[in-house]
């Protein structure tokens, strides 16, 4: 349950270690000045001494094939300190590859993701639906555009879907723009393929494949966004504890107490539906509806109670605000979640 | 995050399972009949020893582990069962008699209240103390081998048909606050004791006032020692089996009716919200497995019940609200769902006011100054 | 706007001195125990001293013919205090008599509306449809079931609304039943025909007449929400100014008084929107949606505010709970309503 | 409950309607650029005597009606014409030279306030008194002639490029509180004043922080009596034609554009929230007529304000919280509306916090203990 194994306080107490020293605040704003948006440092510390992009590759790949439990505790810590890193999508092609057992593909792929190898999966439409893909095939040549496309433009694996099957293509032939979103701490692109020739990888129907990834995508995401969510509101609290108005810190006053107790409730829910999502006793699409809307919300507050520096660039607050809208819209809208699970239970 | 159930605990849901299927539909237990119908039933349940499943057995339980006892909540409302005519000695005098209580109070109290041979009524909220038990006012003064009780107990649960109650009283009448309390079992048909209903929105008297002059109470039933009331009704005020871990079943249970009355429904607006609330069940399901995991563990109940109590008060209103709104007109007639409803609507004010136990979070969980 | 005229002063100091004497909780008890669910005496000098049920009737017929603005004054003491009367009743028929404009039919029916003879309209189907009827008309004759008639057990003049026409019928050969609601202060009935003959009033199409009678009703129904709501928060405020808890009162709680004063913003927004769609600025259906969620919030707030008190049946919070949800329902939900001004703006 | 126009009104709403057909697009005032383009439209609408209708002609008015210049509200957010670059001084300062100031700095201020000549700054805040003015460190000492001003003041608007500011400093450093304030007017171009732009979400410096070290200023500059800047600043905080009564045409264009961008949305829970946005909108523009009618018929705005205040910082939020969700995926692309949302979730912020306005309208409003 919520409680974590030995191996897993470990993991978690290493890599919020590590992020402590090299992904503060300052950092994180370093990192996004970057060509690719990220610390490609920090990218590799990571993947060599804690091994973070090995997690969901199974072992006979040169992983550690481990649960989505364990992955959600690096993507917590990430989300936590809003570190930009190739790391989701990293789990999101391991995830598909996994899904769709070609013994080549993996064989070929699967340990360089493994290694640290940037990997992204163009797959969302211009209206942002995570379905059957964005691309037409013809005669094996794959022509179309996919948007959202988590670290498109640094991949150097690039898998894309194409009428429900997934095709491996060369990043240097497809045309990649860095998509410029309000989101400065995750890496979008957009993917165009014009006639651009691709190997098929899995079943010519891998619908039930692109179903898992999905699902363990969305696993992954919700965890970032409930790391995301904690940090928000423990430095709200810090924040009310420490200022002071009409010669009371804020955090006494009893309106504000009681909406970040709202907050902190909220925060929990949300905690229970991501780990659930986990261990598969809830649905992904319950816990990506949940904790979107949970970040959003604690985001928001965040902005409100903070006051006036919350608007200011040199405050993080605006970083986890656009964060949490970012990731909402990302792999589905709760909206979308919301309607999905509605044709579960009905 | 599902229970993980052992072998044994999986034999148990299945016996709960079976027994349950019996489960008798029975009027409700504020009418004298009914009362008496709840009764009998607590005697079915106490034969098959599923009465009190956490108890030792002497006292007429099984020994059932958390785990367990949460399986056997899980179960119960799932099949609907009756109402627990007990439950405010089960839930919130027991946990206190096994913690602070005499050998003699156990072997004395304990096996009747297993077979609601003897219903006991809570005595808490005075007209000046509602959530702020502080500031009781009914007092106590020593007698030859004894006590005599005074004062005005009111939003007494049960209390119209009930036996015997438990609350607390002033014995030190120079302390104030929370200071100088005892707590004190009493008889309800005892010289001296009055009890009126108060009638609630669906006419009934589930509440009542109990107005005590002069009622003796012999020194054996006071509970912990005396001037310690406080100590001892605040030390299970979390307690894990009461009503701050509500049983999750309950709100699953009506989540998958409102599913169930959404299945024409076309509004998405409508159907939105009936997931909402089918995901807020669950992630209150979820929550107090997680947290029944964590006592499995060895940890302790404490602020963090405080959460589980808002988010079920409101979460229930969420879920009779949107019943509501899906039988549109139809919910303006007289219903089960618009009396639950206005139940609903009391969750946020009993068991502590969720006012209170907002300040409980933002104070003990967030460390946010007073 | 918004401020009354001298004689609108006058007619509103009047009811409100009237209810207040005669109409106060007790009393209000008192008459949902009398037969019809009312006190007839009071309803008698409503109307012969202040003449509230010739308002919505043009002078020609005996009545006042004042405008919507006035009848919404009565309503909302009405509403203040939760007096049940058969004027809601009223104004529907007198609205949909002067919309139909059947000179025979109005000279025959509306002086005895305006002189309080009990009238009410069989209009929603069984599933709250305010729309072209709950009756067939074979050979001059009606067949059906309306449900939620205001007064309709009553009413001693009785119309029907049958394939976008309305019919006056005999009462005495309708088939009429008290539906007992939550709403102990509101009169509902259920009224049956089978092959009753009927006399049609006005034209074979009444559709229009019909929603001009509907917006009227609807103008009417807001006032007695905003009413309703209005004594609900005053009640409300006035509790928690006096009842203590911790040594001090809890209206003096920051963070109970923030939810008051948000209820005080909703309340001022609900009468804007009331009194906009008396004199026409707003659209109905955007009053009916906005009063109708306003009251209701504000009644459920004044249960939870009031603690344990108002879930006993002596305390009037209950009452105006009930109110709240029926008058919602009543005339279409507010979300028939949204949906009917989406219509008109999209 | 339209405002009713009579002739010259209608009369002068045509006028500014069609002198409004030619508003221009202008870039960010919050750009060197944008501020020259922002501050020649003001001599534009000042030379057509449209840049304040309400003042008296002597200073660059019309003398126009509070209805009037509602009506010249309406149609400007209608027109979506530029955001006036002067707001500080037209809505803020000068309300409380009406009140305040003398014949002398009445003739010198307002006229170059109106045609922009001189745009001006507010400098209200300190870095430890946000909505709590009665905290300010900054102080004014006496010299010869005048004051000296030192200190620190900031999320002052428009001070980057601003000519003039005006802000509460302590003369009388025994004092406390409220207690020994004075109103002061100062150029943000004299020795010892320096700005440094707060970079805001979208990266312009919209805010600026100002650092006064022994700045002079003239005794002709104080507005009011020393010592009673409070009052004086707070006599008009609640300015009918200031920030408090916003003009709604502002929100029913927002919601107009929502409207426009659910048009072919069928999902129906969005389209409810359109429908709510819209009637929030409506909601508000009634209440401001509403207030408006009050205000010609001689009542004066109190507290009120807070209600104005509260209504359209919330639903500035909604309405764009809807139209984020309409565009789905897209909103993610930096756009208008994202902006917008930020500067949105700003609005509970800024002119006295909502958690302020809500002590003041449930103490002055409602009556309810402190």
């Amino acid at each position: 349950m919520i409680e974590l194994s030995d191996e897993q306080r470990s993991l978690r107490d290493a890599v919020r270690t590590l992020l402590g020293k090299r992904s503060d605040s300052t950092a994180v704003r370093r990192a996004i000045t970057e060509p690719g948006g990220y610390d490609p440092t920090l990218w590799r510390v990571l993947c060599e001494q804690i091994g973070v992009a090995a997690l969901a590759v199974p072992e006979r790949f040169g992983g550690v094939g481990a649960d989505r439990r364990t992955v959600q505790i690096v993507l917590e810590e990430l989300g936590r300190t809003l570190t930009p890193a190739p790391m989701l999508g990293s789990v999101i092609a391991a995830a598909l590859l996994v899904a769709l057992d070609d013994a080549d593909a993996n064989a070929r792929l699967l340990p360089r993701v493994a290694a640290g190898g940037v990997a992204a999966v163009a797959w969302a439409d211009a209206n942002g639906r995570w379905g059957d893909g964005a691309f037409e095939v013809a005669d094996d040549q794959l022509t179309g555009a996919a948007h959202f496309v988590v670290d498109g433009d640094l991949a150097e694996i690039l898998l894309v879907v194409a009428d429900g099957a997934v095709y491996e293509v060369d990043p240097a032939v497809a045309g990649r723009t860095h998509t410029p979103t309000m989101d400065l701490t995750r890496r979008l692109a957009r993917v165009r393929l014009d006639a651009v020739p691709g190997r098929r990888i899995g079943p010519a129907d891998a619908r039930a494949a692109l179903g898992a990834a999905l699902d363990d995508a969305v696993v992954a995401l919700v965890a970032e966004q409930v790391g995301a969510a904690g940090a928000a509101l423990e430095i709200t609290v810090g924040y009310t504890k420490v200022r002071h108005q009409f010669g009371r810190p804020i955090g006494s006053f009893q309106a504000l107490k009681h909406r970040m107790a709202d907050l902190h409730v909220l925060l929990e829910a949300a905690r229970c539906a991501a780990y659930a999502a986990a261990e598969g006793s809830v649905h992904p699409a319950v816990a990506k509806a949940y904790c979107s809307e949970a970040l959003q919300t604690i985001a928001g507050e965040m902005i409100q109670l903070h006051g006036g520096i919350a608007i200011t660039w040199e405050h993080d607050a605006h970083l986890y605000f656009k964060r949490a809208h970012g990731s909402a819209a990302l792999l589905g809208s709760p909206a979308v979640h919301r309607r999905r699970f509605a044709s579960v239970i009905e | 995050m599902d229970l993980d159930l052992d072998e044994q605990t999986t034999a148990f849901r299945d016996e709960v399972r079976e027994f349950l299927r019996v489960a008798p539909r029975l009027p409700s237990m504020d009418t004298p009949d009914g009362f008496a119908a709840h009764r009998a039933w607590e005697h079915t349940l106490a034969d098959a020893r599923l009465s009190v499943v956490s108890w030792p057995r002497e006292f007429g339980g099984r020994d059932a582990s958390l785990t367990q006892w949460v399986v056997f909540e899980e179960e119960y409302y799932a099949a609907q069962a009756p109402l627990r005519v007990s439950q405010n000695g089960i839930f919130l005098l027991a946990p206190t008699l096994f913690a602070h209580g005499t050998p003699d109070q156990l072997r004395r109290i304990l096996p009747p209240m297993a077979r609601a041979d003897e219903v006991w009524a809570q005595a808490w909220s005075e007209p000046e103390a509602g959530s702020d038990l502080a500031g009781i006012r009914s007092r106590a003064v020593p007698t030859e081998g004894g006590w005599l009780l005074s004062g005005q107990k009111t939003w007494s649960t049960r209390a119209t048909y009930a036996d015997r109650a438990f609350g607390l009283f002033r014995s030190d009448l120079a302390a104030e606050r929370h200071h100088g309390l005892t707590y004190f079992m009493f008889d309800l048909h005892a010289d001296g004791v009055s009890v009126r209903g108060i009638s609630q929105l669906d006419g009934e008297p589930g509440f009542a006032e109990i107005f005590l002059d002069d009622v003796f109470v012999p020194d054996r039933d006071v509970l912990g020692e005396v001037g310690d009331g406080w100590r001892v009704a605040m030390s299970t005020a979390s307690n894990e089996r009461g009503l701050s871990l509500r049983s999750p079943g309950r709100f699953v249970a009506a989540a998958c009716r409102l599913v169930d009355l959404s299945r024409d429904c076309a509004d998405t607006a409508l159907t939105d919200r009936v997931v909402d609330a089918w995901i807020g069940a669950r992630a209150y399901q979820l929550h107090t497995w997680a947290t029944v995991t964590r006592l499995t563990d060895g940890g302790r109940l404490g602020a963090e019940s405080s959460i589980g109590k808002l988010f079920w008060s409101e979460l229930d209103v969420a879920l009779h609200e949107t019943a509501l709104d899906l039988l549109g007109a139809d919910g303006e007639l007289a219903g089960d769902w618009m009396s639950g409803y206005l139940f609903a609507l009391a969750g946020p004010i009993y068991a502590g006011t969720n006012e209170i136990q907002r300040n409980v979070v933002a104070e003990r969980l967030l460390g946010l100054p007073r």
